[in-house]
């Protein structure tokens, strides 16, 4: 057992998902070896990091290739499900580290589960359930689904309902955008003579930003009816502005205002960041994997390059991190913790460049995510 | 009735940025016969100046309408005065291959600095608001880029089509050497008229900034649906390529209420189906 | 019409005898890389592009049309073949050849509709409906939208060889692509071959002289679209995926590069340019968002100083055609 | 089908948009007959010519060839009945070789032009058939040039060998000597002369010398309608010929 | 500046320009197009007022000479002196400015232009051309295509549009390249009418032409072109003289 691991940080350098992973992931993670200490005992840790620009078989050819040439021990973030998925494949044949930060899928803590891989963050289900649920129990019993037509919205949009109607509320209709409109107008206008109380937004990035700034301009908010993002990141709403996205409700599991530690953590984020920017929880993510990785590593005394191995024994820990706080990696790689529903600030209320979000509500992490009973993850079966 | 009367007019504001880059590009494509590859990345920076504009010099919506696209038209000028007028006298497809290279560029280094989710761009204080038309709200800043863009094209149809300018474009075109030799500055006026087709992209983008974000990549799929338009059209006059742009957006607009699954493509169905009959386009005249 | 390779170099004897000791030295050296250390997985992933900038030139270099669609006959193909080793369980010859078929079908409809217009008109009927398929592969729910179609089984190709194996795969693909590349040589130097290159020079002369021009061009379409479909297949075992970055615009813009850097109308012209496009890709990857940049001053770059490409230029210098 | 007449025209008419170009009319070419059609400038010569091949559709009328109704064929179709053209402006593929340029005509007949799994060696079969060509054209020191490196007139030369290597029956030649030297007219008008002997030629000039010595009988067209038709001698004497397009001051 | 100074020249008015002078000298005139050299040294003069032609084989470089003058050639050297102003250097639409017209031998007719912007196409440089009632009478085919597509007029319409659209611009410098290409004989004579016309009212004509019969109608000189070098030249009244040594150099 020698003590040299290589981590690789795979993300969208450049696309759409550059600014909520991306540089900021590959920062994050060099962060959590600075903290991890494990340099001053000898330890030698590298990073490397790779821009998957979206594709699949970008991805998928990075990974083999870090793997094969590069002797790449754990591969972290990797936001875009498709990709993740792909990578998911590579990760397992090759017996590596998967930490997965940045994907929403969450097929890969179900159907695609792998004994390698750990799911950080977030997921599809969480989001449905945490805002769904709350939105409804607040008084949001009418709902009409803005959905982007591929498989990650009509999974949001499936899971959501779900929620609602569970929760007692109605769904009285939906519609589906394709990916990447421009223009929503159309659409609005239709959720708008729907008089339903929630839109919600099965959608992600651009066409979540889109959808939110224009249904402002079509008054929609001051009808009455209220937004409802499923998935909304920091730097979203730094896009959108506060103007335009004040009231909005959303959930993430992490913010960096939350308390001091998570204070601490950003400030010195922000001080590395081209433009300052806070951490997203995508970040976050991939910083508190890799930090329970490592000392996964450091309780084995070595690095065993051996991934099944090393996830067992991440498995067999608590998590617990300044940024996540307590949690624990279920059996098959979901890792649990808290979520955290909040709601955009109005510009007058905000004190800073990145102070968007007051909290509205915490969800404990085993009631945020998959309970395993009706996880289809085959790890289970055994 | 009254949805269909709402999804109409919604419509009509898509086809306004239609109709202005599909005819910044008969512009183009009738005066330096290429297609301009670049027209979405440019467009882009036209939203990009008004964004910096506001942030950087407090200069407000009304004077980068005007800044804007000079702006962007001097960069494009110079472009076509560094590059694009090395490729006279070479095939067509060059120039496509070249602004196709430019539109890489350009794109690469906004996403290079400003990432891809997007910066934020306020409607103009005189804007904001809506009317209640009684079947549908509509945002005044909406009514404003139809009516607006409407003005712009039709003033420029009628530059191009009816003033002698119009003339010297299409005969340049067609033999630039013998209308220098009568006595016309040729490469200035190329410049120039790229100039204008760019401007008109940069003007499209300054409208799109308070609706849309401004993105580094808002441009590169429009422009696809922009070609596919022009196809439609035929690119044979500004005319043409003004009132099928403003017809696209309306069909699309429609198709998002009766069908939205196909709203993305029914551009691209309507082309084919025009090509299936009319080979040449709409108002085509044979390439 | 002006011609994109601006000077056509005779066909001579000699030129045809320097092109096929061009032809056994690169297969010779493609044939050693497994004992040379390099990655197999790159050399792999380049030759199916080449094979696929091939296809793609036959149809700009010889038939003077610029597709800039020809993503879709790979993505096309990749997805069939995919789907057809994942959910129907074929063995990979027979994947092989469902991708093909379909992307057989796939050129006969998009030539049907395109190949009567020319120029960039072509150029743009083709991205559009390029990207009309994107739209329906997005959402079409056998192809799993943005996730694509992931993990597929690679199998014995006839029983025999055992594609999991690197090196199988590797001579699978490297015969594959010599296959598709001796095709494209052959069609270029076919009488058929020899009538499209008299269409392109002088295309109402061709009819004058009784040939229906169109018919010509559609077969040059549908041979190049059927050998990108090739190209798709075979990309399918490389990568074990099939997903919507192979029927992406910006995947037909790189075939374009690909060609370009090597040299239009050149027989190994697309095989060196897609071998550097792709190694640049893998070495740049560091810089991340520079790379679009890069790639966009390349074409400039060709566009402006050196279009004849790097084969182009070599094949000028010593005046013959390679 | 020994008609004598190879190609006939009744009330073939061009309009337009109402301006008529060719109106009403009846055209017989005799076989094996040069026959010229001359006329003042837009008096619808090449547009007779366009509508003949195909390349315009008559607004009226019938076009026989070899008693065959061909009023609605394609242009394409119609050369492969062998009634074939050139253009005003020279046609040759540019940077195939002499020889390569008169292949392209013989591969097109003898099939094997959409074999794209056979090697171009098949076509050398034909390279004697086209040196013969070249060389009845007086170019067989050329078969090797590309045909863009070639003088004007040996590229019409070359233009006029191409297109018997179709082995027409019947030419249509536009202008055939328009902007060539006088030498070149006088080896392209002696090529015709030749030529004439196996095929009917249709012909549009207006070097009235070259009309005077090569037609057997002229068509002359003013205003898209036959005003006259005869044998030189006898138009030069129509009062009415002088005034439309020889001119006053004509002999 | 430099044409505002031309401008301001008395002589180059056509009216005046009649009173002779030299009007445009030529000297070591050598053009390329790419790499193949086609001009090497054209040594001729125009005088004002003078109808001049050119003559020679094709490809001999006739064409080329007149492209030179008016700057559309990418490489050329040696000396073309207009009103005694270089313009070997300048860009053609300056040349044009300069009141020198030019009638290319492909006619360039516009085809996205009707005959009435193709005629009205070349801007007016200065006063002292023909209205367009004038052209009218010498041409009245034009007048009855009006707003015909440029291009669909007959190959013989195009030529007298070419020449046509050249008269209104007031240049008083006009080059022809062979005007009567295709023309019936009929308007070859109109042509030949034209010519002596613009002559009188003071224009300067440089022809070139391989209907030696007609040139013969209406120049004063004659020069020979050969292989890019003028090998001879001689005036109307040594026609005569010299009829043997142009049979060998023409092969008329
Ligand atoms: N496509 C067209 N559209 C409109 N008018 C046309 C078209 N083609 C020809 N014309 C007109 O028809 C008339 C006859 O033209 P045509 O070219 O047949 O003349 P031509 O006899 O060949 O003359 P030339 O000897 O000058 O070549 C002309 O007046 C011309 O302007
Ligand atoms: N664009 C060109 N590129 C290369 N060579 C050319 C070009 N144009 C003309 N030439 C060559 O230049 C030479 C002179 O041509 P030019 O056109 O001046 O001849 P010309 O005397 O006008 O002949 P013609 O009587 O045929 O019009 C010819 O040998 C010709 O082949
Ligand atoms: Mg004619
Ligand atoms: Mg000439």
């Amino acid at each position: 057992q020698d003590k040299t691991v290589k981590i690789g940080a795979l993300s969208d350098q450049s696309g759409l998902y550059a600014d909520l992973g991306g540089p900021g992931s590959t920062l994050a993670a060099q962060m959590a070896v600075e903290d991890s200490g494990l340099a001053a005992k000898g330890w030698k840790i590298d990073i490397i990091s790779g821009d998957h620009q979206n594709k699949p078989d970008i991805g998928t050819a990075i990974a083999r290739q870090w793997f094969d040439v590069d002797k790449v021990d754990i591969i972290v973030d990797v936001p875009n499900s498709g990709v993740a998925l792909a990578v998911n494949n590579v990760v397992k044949e090759k017996n590596g580290v998967y930490i997965n930060s940045g994907a929403a899928t969450s097929d890969l803590t179900n159907a695609q589960c792998s004994p390698n891989t750990v799911h950080w963050t977030y997921d599809t289900y969480m989001l449905a359930h945490t805002t769904g649920q709350a939105l409804v129990k607040a008084g949001g019993d009418s709902w009409f689904f803005l959905t982007a037509d591929y498989a990650f919205g009509a999974a949001l949009e499936r899971d959501t309902s779900a929620v609602v109607t569970a929760n007692g509320g109605k769904v009285i209709g939906g519609v589906k955008h394709p990916l990447n409109t421009p223009d929503f107008s159309s659409f609005l206008l239709q959720a708008q003579s729907s008089k339903a109380k929630i839109i919600g937004l099965a959608n992600a990035g651009g066409d979540t930003t889109n959808t939110i700034k224009q249904a402002a301009e079509f008054g929609i908010g001051k009808g009455g009816q209220k937004l409802a993002a499923l998935l909304l990141f920091l730097t979203d709403v730094k896009a959108i502005g506060l103007e335009t996205a004040q009231g909005l409700n959303f959930t993430e599991t992490f913010y960096w205002d939350m308390n001091d530690q998570t204070r601490a953590f950003s400030k010195r984020f922000g001080e590395k960041m081209k433009n300052g920017a806070m951490p997203t929880m995508v970040q976050a993510g991939v910083y508190a994997g890799v930090r329970h990785y490592l000392k996964a590593l450091e309780a084995l005394g070595g690095n065993p390059h051996d991934g099944v191995k090393i996830v067992e024994k991440m498995k067999s820990m608590p998590t617990e991190d300044e940024l996540f706080g307590k949690g624990e990696i279920q059996p098959n790689g979901r890792t649990i913790h808290n979520a955290y529903l909040f709601e955009v600030k109005k510009p007058s209320e905000s004190k800073g460049p990145w102070d968007f979000y007051k909290l509205v509500g915490t969800v404990p992490g085993d009631q945020a995510f998959t309970p395993l009973s009706e996880s289809k993850c085959a790890l289970l079966k055994k | 009735m009254q949805a269909l009367y709402a999804q109409l007019l919604v419509g009509l504001i898509n086809g306004s940025f239609y109709a202005l880059l599909s005819l910044g590009l008969a512009v183009i494509f009738g005066m330096l016969n290429i297609i301009n590859f670049a027209h979405g990345a440019l467009y882009m920076m036209g939203a990009f100046v008004a964004y910096f504009l506001l942030s950087l010099g407090g200069i407000n919506y009304w004077w980068a309408l005007l800044i804007a696209p000079v702006i962007v038209g001097i960069f494009g000028m110079i472009l076509e005065r560094t590059m694009l007028q090395w490729l006279t006298g070479l095939d067509h497809l060059y120039g496509l291959l070249l602004t196709f290279g430019i539109a890489l560029i350009v794109q690469g280094v906004f996403q290079n600095y400003f990432g891809s989710s997007g910066l934020p761009y306020a409607i103009p204080d005189q804007l904001k608001g809506g009317m209640n038309l009684g079947f549908m709200f509509l945002p005044v800043y909406r009514g404003w880029v139809v009516i607006f863009s409407l003005v712009v094209c039709i003033a420029t149809w009628f530059l191009i089509e009816k003033t002698r300018l119009g003339a010297y474009l299409r005969a340049a075109t067609e033999n630039p050497t013998l209308v220098r030799a009568f006595g016309v500055n040729v490469p200035r006026m190329i410049t120039l008229t790229y100039g204008l087709g760019v401007g008109l992209a940069a003007l499209a983008g300054v409208l799109s900034a308070p609706i849309n974000q401004v993105r580094p990549l808002m441009g590169a799929d429009l422009i696809i649906v922009v070609f596919a338009v022009v196809v439609i059209g035929g690119m044979g006059s500004i005319m043409g390529s003004i009132i099928t742009g403003f017809a696209l957006g309306v069909i699309e607009g429609l198709t998002k209420y009766f069908y939205p699954e196909a709203s993305n493509t029914v551009v691209f169905v309507l082309m084919v189906l025009v090509l299936l009959v009319k080979p040449t386009g709409l108002t085509g005249r044979a390439a | 019409m002006t011609t994109l390779t601006d000077d056509t170099l005779p066909v001579t004897p000699r030129a045809m005898r320097d092109e096929m000791i061009a032809f056994v030295l690169m297969a010779l050296l493609l044939a050693s890389v497994p004992f040379t250390g390099v990655y197999p997985f790159f050399v792999m992933q380049a030759l199916c592009f080449a094979l696929l900038a091939c296809a793609f030139n036959l149809l700009i270099g010889y038939g003077g049309l610029l597709s800039f669609g020809h993503a879709m006959f790979l993505g096309t193909a990749g997805y069939c073949c995919a789907h057809a080793l994942k959910v129907w369980a074929l063995p990979p010859e027979l994947g092989i050849l469902v991708g093909i078929a379909a992307a057989f079908v796939l050129s006969l409809i998009t030539g049907y509709i395109s190949i009567r217009r020319q120029g960039i008109y072509f150029s743009m009927i083709t991205l559009a409906l390029s990207q009309l398929l994107y739209f329906i592969y997005l959402q079409a729910p056998f192809t799993h939208g943005e996730d694509g179609i992931q993990g597929i089984p690679q199998g014995h190709m006839f029983g025999v060889f055992d594609l999991s194996k690197p090196t199988v795969l590797y001579y699978v693909v490297l015969v594959g692509f010599l296959a598709g590349f001796l095709l494209i040589f052959r069609i270029i130097n076919s009488p058929f071959g020899e009538v499209l290159k008299a269409i392109r020079e002088n295309e109402p002369r061709a009819i004058s002289l009784g040939y229906r021009t169109d018919q010509y061009k559609f077969l040059a379409f549908v041979l190049s679209g059927t050998l990108a479909g090739f190209a798709g297949a075979l990309k399918v075992f490389v990568a074990q995926n099939a997903s919507l970055t192979d029927v992406h615009w910006s995947m037909s813009g790189e075939v374009v590069l690909m060609t370009l850097v090597g040299g239009l109308g050149t027989i190994f012209g697309p095989v060196v340019g897609a071998f550097a496009i792709i190694a640049m890709q893998q070495y740049l990857a560091g810089f991340g968002q520079w790379v679009t940049v890069i790639q966009g001053s390349i074409f400039v770059i060709c566009v402006l100083t050196f279009r004849r490409g790097v084969i182009g230029e070599i094949a000028h210098y010593f005046r013959r055609s390679l | 089908m020994a008609d004598e007449f190879i190609l006939e025209t009744e009330g073939l008419s061009k309009e337009f948009a109402g301006f008529f170009a060719v109106r009403d009319v009846a055209l017989k070419v005799r076989r094996g007959s040069i026959h010229a059609l001359i006329g003042p400038n837009g008096a619808g010569k090449t547009t007779c010519f366009n509508l003949l091949t195909k390349f315009l559709k008559p607004s009226a009328g019938k076009i026989l060839y070899k008693g065959q109704d061909i009023t609605a064929m394609a242009p394409a179709d119609v050369a492969r009945l062998g009634l074939v053209r050139s253009f005003q402006i020279s046609a040759v593929f540019p940077h195939l070789t002499a020889l390569e340029n008169v292949r392209v005509a013989l591969q097109r007949q003898h099939g094997s032009s959409f074999d794209f799994w056979r090697s171009k060696s098949v076509l050398n079969r034909f390279n004697d058939r086209a040196r013969d060509l070249l060389n009845d054209v007086g170019l067989s020191e050329f078969a090797n040039t590309p045909a863009v490196e070639m003088p004007y007139g040996r590229k019409r030369a070359l233009e006029i060998a191409t297109t018997l290597a179709l082995d027409p029956e019947m030419m249509l030649l536009d202008e055939p000597m328009a902007g060539m030297g006088h030498e070149d007219i006088d080896k392209i008008a002696a090529l015709i002369k030749r030529i004439s002997a196996k095929y009917t030629i249709l012909m549009v000039e207006h070097n009235l010398s070259v009309v005077a010595n090569l037609s057997d009988i002229i068509t002359v067209l003013t205003r898209g309608q036959v005003l006259a038709q005869g044998h030189y001698s006898e138009l030069t004497k129509d009062e009415r010929v002088k005034e439309a397009y020889l001119g006053a001051g004509h002999a | 500046m430099p044409d505002t100074a031309i401008a301001e020249a008395p002589a180059n008015s056509p009216a005046k320009a009649a009173t002779g002078g030299n009007l445009l000298q030529i000297r070591n005139l050598e053009a390329w197009y790419g790499e193949s050299h086609i001009l090497h040294g054209i040594n001729f003069d125009v005088n004002a007022g003078e109808v001049v032609t050119l003559l020679g084989r094709n490809g001999a470089g006739k064409t080329t000479t007149l492209k030179s003058i008016m700057g559309i050639i990418g490489k050329r050297t040696g000396s073309v002196k207009f009103n005694n102003q270089e313009i070997i250097r300048a860009t053609s639409d300056k040349i044009a400015r300069m009141g020198i017209a030019f009638c290319p031998e492909e006619r360039g007719i516009f085809s996205s232009l009707d005959v009435r912007e193709n005629l009205t196409l070349p801007p007016v440089i200065r006063a002292g051309g023909l209205s367009l009632e004038q052209i009218f009478e010498l041409f009245p085919n034009l007048k009855e295509r009006l707003n015909s597509q440029g291009t669909k007029l007959s190959g013989g319409e195009q030529q007298m549009l070419a020449i046509a659209r050249i008269l209104r611009t007031g240049a008083s410098f006009l080059m022809l390249d062979e005007p009567t290409e295709g023309l019936a004989p009929v308007i070859i004579q109109q042509i030949g009418h034209t010519i002596a016309r613009l002559k009188k009212e003071g224009f300067t004509i440089l022809l070139v032409e391989q209907n030696f019969r007609f040139a013969s109608t209406v120049a004063d000189r004659y020069y020979v072109v050969e292989h890019g070098k003028i090998i001879d030249g001689f005036s109307n009244a040594e026609l005569a003289a010299n009829m043997d040594k142009l049979h060998t150099y023409l092969g008329v």
